[in-house]
């Protein structure tokens, strides 16, 4: 069966550690911050200009000047901090977020990340995720392990356009954690009810297994 | 006298603006975008625009509404999604647009406002962006050389303002307001609360009035929410 | 709990600053000068620091206090003057120093906080300055290509700061207070007033705690003025 | 005679055009704020993170932390607006200042411009004048029109390390007003009591005497 969305984005919460500073990117990745770990304290980044993203407003609270990267109504938390989009980009670009969870249609075994333009459709633009994935130090793609007809998204090379070389960390699909290795893709761990066959049936780019390959622990 | 920019309106403000100009117009999404300056640029009908805006708004608010009346002839944008009419002009070929990321976007702003020519930056490394421009090698890690940009006009919205043109935002909405103000050789300003010098903290200050040439309080702000989200 | 940056007090925020360090300090002459954390630095006796700071305090004073000890092997500046034994140390030859422009100083520290590695500007070009440095030409005009600073350490002064490193300057404190505190690799911010997180106004906050890594209130704070000057 | 320093500076208010955003430097060009024609408004740049510098402090008011480029204690006017050393530079490197007024050891006829070292003697560092003539749009230099030991100062060529080119657009001295032209200096104006001769007698570089040299109305 695999994981579903809420899983995908448990399993990654527990890549955040105390003190983090973090960019979740839309979709699934937005998801994460229901599921920050007891104990830790992380700040969210909202790269239109916020750190210490908190939660949507109560109906009837919401600000049309406070929102977030997906468009969305927000809150600020104490200790959240306004800047402008040139300096979002900036402690982007710096280093200083130390870890970015981003979605992507394709993934390579060598790290490269395409999640931007499908030829053919309507293309939307790149946003900041080309900024994003060249910058930061640490990125996690949460996303399907197939597309919609089946096929793997976890490929020997992207075949879409590319958002950005060499920057994926590790994968979180629905089948498992995949670890971007100079050997390609390492499952760490695969989901319950997912055997290895599947795995392997369903990732088109050069897959290991880990040795102490693990079940997920997802709630 | 000469450092009060004021101007009477939003038609004033924007008086000089041409057929053909280049334009940067500030916001994101729909969150601070110059709601009065827009709707003048769509009474006064200049066409064959260039706007340099990080997402081109919705079918009927924001640039969208510049969209419907096919002033616009090129769109320079992060994002631009959200926008039926934008898509069949862009399909048709009766609208070009320029992708660029948005960090790129923000920082061609900003030196511009500081004087800087041009940058280097990762973001776009590998990618179509990198087509057809210089790169350079830091470090053992690549980079692309992005030009500042060169607009004759940048057209802001903030929050606060004073009649030296001295700005202050409030929260999310300062995003590409504040680096296009200062990247404008004509940078226009529409505040919610227009005050005399003098009632702005000096230190509260994000863009100081020698960036700004026309503020002008707006009017009827509607500050439409684009995704209205809330806790359940 | 790890967005907590307090530290306790000088000694404890510098505590690993080793003989050899590179580290950049706030201030405009005297003018906000991470005061606390020189006088820990003396106390500590590190040796054969390379020192970024716009100037070099006064003999007695700031910077002096580390050059009266002989801890500085090499300053980085953009004016060393008021300052007797800096004098002497330069002749001798036991200080090196390396003069750059002050925008060109200001410019490195925030290009390194901003993640661009070079820069290009006019300032210098057809001077000494220039000895050794790329150019390039834009539209006519000859610039020199300018690194980002790569510093270890940033040493800073605020007005008010909160447990999560966030900082407001005051007044002409702002300074290079600010660039240097978003260079820093490590970034010590020493503060007059700290408060808890929820005090201050995130729209008025100057460089984001993002960019701090270790916050501490000083204490006892001279403050001292270079060139007194009233009114008639 | 020729003029004297406050004389000097006097002259060059005369430059002041409403709206201007002025930075004055060290030494004559400081007065240069003492005769702000009536009925114009100007702001004072202060290098160190200042717009709208107002006068010294009342006696017991000064504030450390509100300081000049000179360090001296001074005051804010309604209208002011603090900043930080990188954004002072990036206006002023941008040409939004539309005046620099500064000294100078010597000018070139074509406009260089040697104001930052003397060899053998301690070299205090150019501050921010190599970014301030390197960018300044219009760059006035308030300076003697000779040396202590009457050498002029408006030469050829600059014999001391050079701290821009081509960047000096007039020189006002206590014996007139030059304007850099290509054919070198152009006298407009002498001051009152200093012959032509004297003029040429004292200035290096190539000199022409305009047509309509007029005599220079100080105070």
């Amino acid at each position: 069966m695999g994981l579903n969305k809420n899983q995908i984005a448990q399993r990654i919460a527990k890549e955040l550690q105390d003190g983090f500073y973090v960019n979740l990117g839309i979709g699934i990745p937005t998801l994460v911050a229901n599921y920050i770990p007891h104990g830790i304290e992380v700040v969210l980044q909202s790269e239109n200009g916020l750190l210490g993203m908190g939660p949507f407003p109560i109906a009837g609270h919401e600000d049309a000047d406070l929102i977030n990267a997906g468009k969305q109504t927000i809150t600020t938390l104490p200790g959240s901090a306004f800047f402008d989009s040139a300096m979002s980009f900036g402690m982007i670009r710096a280093g200083k977020v130390h870890l970015t969870v981003l979605g992507a249609m394709e993934v390579a075994e060598n790290g490269d990340i395409a999640n931007w333009k499908v030829p053919g459709k309507m293309v939307k633009g790149m946003g900041g995720a080309m900024d994003l994935v060249a910058s930061a130090k640490n990125i996690i793609v949460a996303m399907q392990h197939t597309d919609k007809a089946g096929n793997s998204k976890l490929l020997p090379a992207c075949h879409l356009p590319i958002t950005g070389l060499h920057c994926v960390k590790k994968v979180v699909t629905d089948l498992g954690v995949f670890e971007i290795t100079k050997d390609g893709f390492l499952c760490t761990e695969h989901a319950p009810d997912v055997t290895i066959e599947e795995i392997k049936a369903k990732t088109a780019g050069k897959l290991t297994i880990a040795a102490d390959c693990k079940i997920m622990e997802v709630a | 006298m000469g450092l009060n920019k004021c101007v009477k309106n939003a038609e004033e403000a924007i008086h000089d603006i041409q057929d053909g100009a280049t334009i940067m117009l500030g916001g994101f999404g729909l969150c601070g975008i110059p709601e009065n300056s827009i709707t003048a640029l769509v009474a006064k009908g200049v066409k064959n625009l260039t706007c340099i805006s990080n997402n081109a708004g919705v079918d009927d608010f924001g640039i969208g509404l510049m969209l419907q009346t096919k002033q616009v002839k090129k769109m320079i944008s992060s994002y631009v999604g959200e926008n039926a009419e934008f898509e069949r002009q862009l399909l048709s070929g009766e609208l070009e647009v320029e992708l660029i990321p948005q960090g790129t976007l923000a920082t061609r702003c900003l030196m511009a406002g500081y004087g800087i020519p041009f940058f280097p930056t990762p973001a776009g490394v590998g990618t179509e962006v990198a087509d057809g421009k210089d790169t350079v090698v830091r470090n053992g890690k690549t980079y692309l050389i992005e030009d500042a940009f060169d607009a004759e006009f940048a057209i802001v919205k903030a929050w606060k303002g004073d009649t030296y043109g001295n700005l202050i935002f409030k929260d999310t909405a300062r995003n590409f307001n504040a680096p296009m103000a200062m990247a404008g050789k004509t940078t226009i300003a529409e505040v919610e609360h227009l005050v005399n010098i003098g009632e702005l903290n000096p230190n509260e200050i994000h863009v100081p009035g020698i960036y700004v040439h026309r503020i002008f309080e707006g009017s009827n702000y509607e500050k439409r929410i684009e995704q209205l989200t809330v806790r359940n």
